[in-house]
């Protein structure tokens, strides 16, 4: 079955709670994490409490060869601001090879995306190792910044 | 609709310190197929599982949501709590609102409506999980070993003595490898052949190893715990069974060869063992050079053969047997040096490699153990060591390093100084590296004790000058060029990998490096396996190694090949991609993508239009797959998918973070 | 000419029981219009001809043929061959089930605007032919005439080229235009010698990658999926975009994932040969490296 | 074929035997010499090392001047060789380089046209069969040491033959009748920069070449560089009053004279006269007169 979206509360009503303010507008990025490396490296952050924006929502995938170039438009359809797939180093696959087809697919998608006239700061793509919290910490602040500046994205998006 | 159970956890005040987790669980209590939400102290305590563990009961749960720590830190924990309350563990999800929200986000009201979002997405994610099962395999419960080096040898007499039959493939005559052609071993200057040949004869005296030798592994199917293995055993021309290996064919023999085991210094006949110590002590015919094979005529080896073991008509026999698990160890070769034209091109016959020094002062040698020269057998003075030839030098080869040369420099200069008297040494190199145990020891005892004088600096030119070879260098810690005249020289060739490693790499699935080096699993967790389940790897194949270093790792892969042989039936993990046969249409994308092969063609038959038709599909060998899931995405109808992570799961979640 | 070779070699290979059907073109409703044929006697072999209106990429017609008791002969010009060795490479065809007349391809020229009867030799060659690079067959068991020399082909990449130069708003507004005149009528994908799925990933049950809804957003996920498919293999035969009831350009998508596969991972024209694989479905270590 | 020639200042000067006799090989050849019009000096031996960009620059734009008439260059004398090839692969390889390089020189120098050795254009590309079809005179086995010198075939990947055994000129020697003796000095420093600076250090450097050609066996010696040439030529009388027991008496020649020769032309035209070193003893051995 599908997910029936219109019975589901949103988050922005969720906001209201009583006491808190109307907070700001925080851009929403989604980011699909390798389980060997970069939700790893997203884990040592917390551990070792590197504070960044709570803009990004990981989905973990056991490789960024998981990961489908239709689940980056599904996310930009459904109103995501950013999208950051990220996987391990080059030769430090878990699976050996998966993140060189993830290399190939995604530099072609990128480019495709940005002909169709998205902002190429809009999707990104990075190797984070299992030890570089402070890198996810730093990429996570970034592209934070970078889509702020660009406002809340309304090219590909399907729900307002 | 499924009845999901939503499990709120405070962690102490780990999350509850930034996370109102009271509200996220009332939240979570309004999502689609929620139908019970809470949230408890510690979640992953005793008493916490026990609060999922009666919901489970109470609410008729069939979805389980945890809200806590990291997946990669409980999700085992709470899958087996699933399970001991009679659920399948797979049909449950974690939301990570500690690693990725309460530590990260000080702000409660953001923190807590992050956490809101990612138990959203667990739940949305839940409710799509299927009940998934471990798959299990038999296990034939014997060994191959490719290569019969120290090496080898050493894994096959390891997983023998464990109780497990196993069968050395070598594409030699003999056994023994590199080793046996060594004369002495550093540190310790033991003889190699004394250390060596004992374990050759254990080998092949052992109830449990076969020895295939003059044999290559020639075909390789099936997969861990079931390879079907096809093997060439060259025609030796002599027939096994009746050869006691007395002797009389090859001192008869009238022609004579250059011995490849004596690096060419030395001669052999055209039926030969390689050596008086081989194994199997029986000898083969090379039939390149052998007269009868020819010229048609002699025959000399038939008629003097008192068992009428010579057989000129033996054929290639290929033999296909079963094997579970497969250890290769098929060493290295000398680098070429002809690429060096400052050392002559190969040309001059007094500039030899290391190799050819050992077969020189090795006493069963082509010199009885004197250093001569080879051009005039002239027992030389002045003897010049050139490292590094090949290794560290990325523009004419290889750019690693090799590890052993060092060593052997330093024991040969040392061999030098005590074979002949009044002799000096001269050693070039870059850097003098000894990591192991008693290493150093022996080098400063070469450099002090033995007056071998170390040169640091690179060699520019080596040329003939009458009967001397002129080496010019430079000593780059004066800072001048320097000249020695030399009555030889001896290169320090580069380990490289076997010409045909590649081939056998293709054979047998596994990955090989830029240097065709077999690849490891990992290179610090997993330096024995290779990514082709029940592959392992041994010795020099892998990287330069010493002997140490060989039996070392000879022992962990067989150690590795043990432990998969005593088990009865293989569990694999319940994570694997699955085919849709209906919709697949078998264009094989696929298979060239999966880093285990464990995607394969197979024909499935249906009813097309009244009648049967054949058709491929893609298969996938759950025993092999790892679950990485790059299949899933190369196939463009959607018919590859992970279990676990399936398409429609993912897209569940990406919906669900998206709202 | 090449009408009477075709003529003369279907009809041998039928008498002769060689092959069971034979797939060609014969002139349509209109004399501007030459549409697929497909014969299985021999005396309907007259029926086939070759002229300028001859531009149906035939290959994919052999999946209809999945299943036949014999072979199958196919005439091919540059373009179907390079589509039949798209076939071949993703295991829809069997290379000895198939029979493949080659035929030289001097380009195909485009309907005229009115049905009035004119000089075809004026009229425009297709845009299709018009970058096409290859018009001698590839691959073939038996060819029809000369080769042709190959023409003079601008830069096939002008289009593209000139989009990239675009702002990103106005290369947005352009496609999201052009997107939202797309009825996904398919026809697209089903002329198209790389879709050769059994079942269209958009047409699945239950994998809801796709709305029904025909909106922009929905064509902008079709479109883009549809491309990305068809990366590294798409063998420019121009079909999809000769196709498109709505003149969507579709090529220059196609095109723009060509240029930058030639770019990023070295030269490939997918279907010229069997032997070189498509880039999406291998890699080498040192590819480039934009990511960190 | 048609090359721009840069001849450089040696070979309008001390080196003028090889300008006279490759324009002779040029005409039996059929290869037409175009010199460059207002060439200037390629800026070895000092220019580049004062300046990197001007080492790269004063050949650049002599390469620029050949590259209007769409020539390639041929540049006999091995240091210019050395110097043009230099700043053709780095403008090549570098958008950077070759920007600043036009900066410098107020010249477009793409890149378009490249230099060439002379003995790569009379010899590699012209080919051995060409040369033994042009020979009238045979070497007759005339024992010769062909040295190439350090720059000739250097740097390591962007010359024409090996560089640390080059074969070229030992081919050209044998395909006219001559033995090219095996000895391993073929690419030795000469020391061509130093016997003004450091007489002893330069003059070993020149002993050590000429010994080891006559222990191999050499009656003469062929060169392709006119500072090698002048240097092994004009230092041996030198060092036979220096050096005690030295007695050297070796013809060196460049390989255009020998070619020149062997194509037919009077010895005298070619310029054999004008050596430091008799030439005419060991010509006159073989016939060559």
């Amino acid at each position: 079955m599908s997910l029936n979206t219109e019975a589901l509360p949103k988050s922005q009503e969720v906001t209201a709670s009583p006491e808190a303010a109307p907070q700001p507008w925080e851009p929403r990025i989604v980011g699909f994490a390798c389980n060997w490396c970069t939700y790893a490296g997203a884990d040592l952050a917390g551990l070792s409490r590197l504070q960044y924006p709570p803009s990004i929502r990981l989905i973990r995938v056991p490789c960024s060869g998981r990961v489908n170039p239709q689940f980056v438009i599904r996310a930009f359809q459904r109103g995501a601001d950013g999208v950051l797939v990220a996987g391990c180093h080059p030769g430090d696959c878990h699976y050996s090879t998966g993140n060189y087809f993830t290399r190939r697919r995604f530099l072609l998608m990128q480019r495709l995306l940005e002909y169709m006239g998205m902002d190429p700061r809009r999707f990104q793509a990075r190797w984070i190792s299992g030890s570089e919290g402070p890198k996810f910490q730093q990429v996570v602040t970034q592209m934070t910044e970078d889509i702020k500046a660009l406002g809340p994205n309304r090219k590909m998006r399907d729900v307002e | 609709m499924r009845r999901t159970g939503v499990f709120v956890c405070h962690c102490g005040s780990n999350i509850a310190g930034t996370v109102d987790v009271e509200r996220v669980a009332k939240e979570a209590a309004k999502f689609p197929n929620v139908v019970f939400a809470t949230d408890y102290k510690y979640m992953c305590s005793e008493p916490g599982q026990q609060v999922i563990k009666d919901a489970i009961k109470e609410h008729n749960l069939d979805r389980v949501v945890v809200a806590s720590c990291s997946p990669r830190m409980h999700e085992p924990t709470f899958r087996r709590c699933l399970e001991s309350a009679g659920m399948n563990p797979y049909l449950f999800e974690m939301a990570n609102i500690r690693e990725h929200c309460s530590w990260v986000h000080p702000d409660k009201e953001k923190g807590t409506i992050k956490s809101i979002d990612l138990v959203r997405k667990a739940a949305a994610k839940v409710v799509k999980d299927e009940p998934l099962q471990k798959s299990s395999i038999g296990i034939t419960k014997r060994a191959l070993v490719i290569g019969g080096g120290i090496a080898g040898i050493q894994v096959a007499l390891d997983i023998a003595d464990a109780g497990f039959p196993v069968t050395i493939v070598e594409k030699e005559p003999t056994i023994g490898g590199r080793m046996a052609q060594i004369d002495k071993t550093f540190p310790t200057l033991d003889c190699s052949a004394c250390i060596l040949t004992p374990k050759m004869v254990d080998a092949s005296q052992h109830p449990n190893i076969e020895i295939l030798s003059y044999s290559e592994v020639e075909k390789v199917e099936g997969y861990v715990g079931n390879f079907d293995i096809t093997i060439r055993k060259k025609a030796r021309s002599v027939d096994m069974s009746k050869c006691t290996g007395c002797g009389t064919c090859w001192e008869k023999c009238p022609t004579k060869v250059d011995s490849e085991f004596d690096m060419q210094l030395g001669k052999r006949k055209a039926i030969y063992t390689p050596f008086p110590q081989a194994v199997p002590n029986k000898p083969v015919i090379d039939r390149v050079n052998c007269t009868k094979f020819r010229t048609g005529k002699c025959g000399i080896c038939q008629k003097v053969c008192p068992t009428g073991a010579v057989d000129y008509e033996q054929q290639d026999e290929l033999i296909t047997e079963k094997y579970g698990a497969i250890v290769v160890a098929t060493g290295f070769n000398q680098f070429d040096h002809s690429v060096y034209g400052e050392y002559g091109y190969g040309k001059y016959p007094d500039v030899i490699t290391g190799l050819h020094f050992e077969r020189l002062i090795n006493a069963s040698g082509p010199t009885m153990g004197k250093i001569k020269r080879p051009s005039d057998h002239k027992i030389p003075e002045t003897v010049v060591f050139i490292k590094c030839v090949g290794s560290r030098d990325e523009a004419k080869g290889k750019s690693y390093c090799s590890r052993t040369c060092c060593m052997y420099t330093a024991k040969h200069a040392t061999l030098v100084h005590e074979k002949i008297p009044g002799s000096k040494s001269y050693i070039f190199y870059m850097d003098v590296r000894t990591p192991g145990k008693g290493y150093e020891e022996f080098y400063k005892r070469t450099a002090e004790e033995y007056e071998a004088q170390y040169i640091r600096g690179r060699v520019s030119k080596v040329y003939q000058k009458g009967d001397k070879l002129v080496v010019r260098g430079e000593d780059s810690l004066i800072g001048r060029p320097v000249e020695i005249e030399a009555d030889m020289v001896v290169l320090a060739n580069a380990m490289v990998a076997r010409e045909d490693a590649g081939d056998l790499a293709r054979t047998l699935g596994i990955s090989y490096d830029k240097d065709n080096f077999f690849t490891e699993a990992h290179p610090k967790l997993r330096p024995v396996e290779t990514h082709t389940a029940g592959v392992f790897l041994a010795g020099a194949c892998q990287g330069p190694k010493d002997i140490p270093d060989s039996v070392a790792q000879a022992g962990a892969a067989a150690s590795k090949a043990i432990g998969l042989l005593s088990k009865t039936q293989m569990e694999s993990d319940a994570i694997v991609s699955n085919v849709d046969e209906s919709r697949c249409s078998g264009c094989m994308i696929c298979k060239g993508i999966c880093p285990y092969k464990a995607i394969d063609a197979k024909l499935i038959t249906e009813r097309v239009g009244g009648k049967m038709a054949e058709r491929q599909v893609a298969a996938v060998n759950k025993s092999l797959c790892q679950g990485c899931g790059a299949c899933t995405v190369a196939c463009r109808a959607g018919c590859l998918n992970l279990l676990g992570f399936t398409n429609e799961q993912i897209l569940a979640e990406v919906e669900a973070v998206c709202l | 000419m090449i009408t009477e070779k075709m003529r003369a070699a279907a009809k041998e290979l039928l008498e002769k029981g060689e092959v069971e059907t034979v797939i060609g073109w014969e002139k349509g409703t209109f004399w501007y219009n030459s549409t697929p044929a497909f014969i299985s006697k021999p005396e309907q072999a007259d029926r086939l001809v070759f002229d300028e209106f001859c531009a149906n990429n035939l290959a994919k017609y052999l999946l209809d043929y999945r299943n036949a008791d014999g072979k199958i002969a196919v005439f091919v010009k540059g373009c179907d061959a390079r589509a039949v060795n798209r076939l071949l490479q993703d295991n829809q065809v069997k290379r000895e089930k198939v029979y493949l007349i080659g035929i030289p391809c001097p380009g195909m020229k485009e309907a005229p605007k009115t049905g009035a009867a004119q000089d075809t030799a004026s009229l425009p060659l297709l845009a299709k032919c018009q970058s096409c690079a290859t018009p001698n067959p590839v691959i073939y068991d038996q060819l029809l005439g000369d080769p042709v020399p190959a023409r003079e082909v601008p830069n096939r990449f002008a289009g593209v080229e000139a989009l990239e130069a675009k702002g990103a708003d106005e290369k947005y507004e352009r496609w999201g235009k052009l997107f939202s005149e797309c009825i996904r009528c398919y026809a697209c994908r089903n002329v198209c010698p790389a879709c050769n799925c059994r079942e269209c990933a958009f047409d699945a049950n239950g994998l809801n990658w796709l709305g029904k809804q025909n909106n922009l957003q929905e064509n902008q996920m079709f479109n883009i999926t549809r491309a990305m498919h068809v990366a590294g293999r798409c063998i420019e035969c121009g079909e999809c975009e000769r196709v498109c009831p709505m003149g969507l350009p579709l090529m220059d998508i196609n095109r723009k994932i060509i240029k930058d596969l030639n770019e990023l991972f070295g030269s490939y024209d997918a279907g010229l040969n069997l032997e070189d694989r498509p880039p999406l479905g291998h890699y080498k270590l040192d590819d480039p490296e934009k990511f960190m | 074929m048609k090359y721009a020639y840069y001849p450089g200042c040696s070979l309008h000067s001390t080196g003028i035997e090889y300008d006279m006799s490759s324009q002779l090989v040029a005409g039996k050849l059929g290869v037409e010499l175009k010199e460059i019009p207002d060439w200037n000096c390629c800026g070895a031996s000092a220019g580049h090392t004062t300046n990197h960009l001007l080492g790269l620059a004063l050949p650049a734009r002599n390469l620029a001047i050949a590259e209007k008439e769409g020539l390639d260059v041929m540049a006999p004398c091995a240091s210019c060789y050395n110097r043009m090839k230099t700043s053709e692969v780095a403008v090549k390889s570098s958008e950077e380089t070759k920007a600043k390089v036009a900066e410098v020189t107020e010249m477009e120098y793409e890149g378009k046209v490249g230099v060439k050795s002379a003995l790569e254009v009379f010899v590699k590309e012209a080919g051995l069969d060409a040369i033994k079809s042009l020979a009238v005179k045979n070497l007759g086995g005339m024992k010769i040491a062909a040295y190439y010198g350090c720059l000739l075939v250097r740097p390591v990947g962007i010359g024409f033959d090996d560089p640390e055994n080059p074969m070229t000129m030992d081919d050209m020697v044998t395909a006219l009748g001559g033995e090219a003796v095996d000895w391993p000095f073929k690419t030795e420093c000469c020391g061509a920069s130093l016997p003004t600076a450091r007489e002893m250090v330069g003059l070993k450097l020149v002993y050590d070449i000429l010994t080891m050609a006559q222990s191999a066996g050499a009656e003469a010696i062929v060169t392709a560089c006119p500072l090698c040439f002048m240097n092994l030529d004009m230092r041996q009388n030198d060092l036979n009053k220096k050096v005690d027991n030295a007695n050297f008496q070796l013809p060196v020649f460049y390989f255009t004279e020998l070619m020149a020769i062997a194509f037919g032309e009077k010895p005298a035209k070619t310029g054999v006269r004008k050596h430091f070193v008799d030439t005419s003893s060991v010509l006159a051995k073989y016939n060559l007169k």
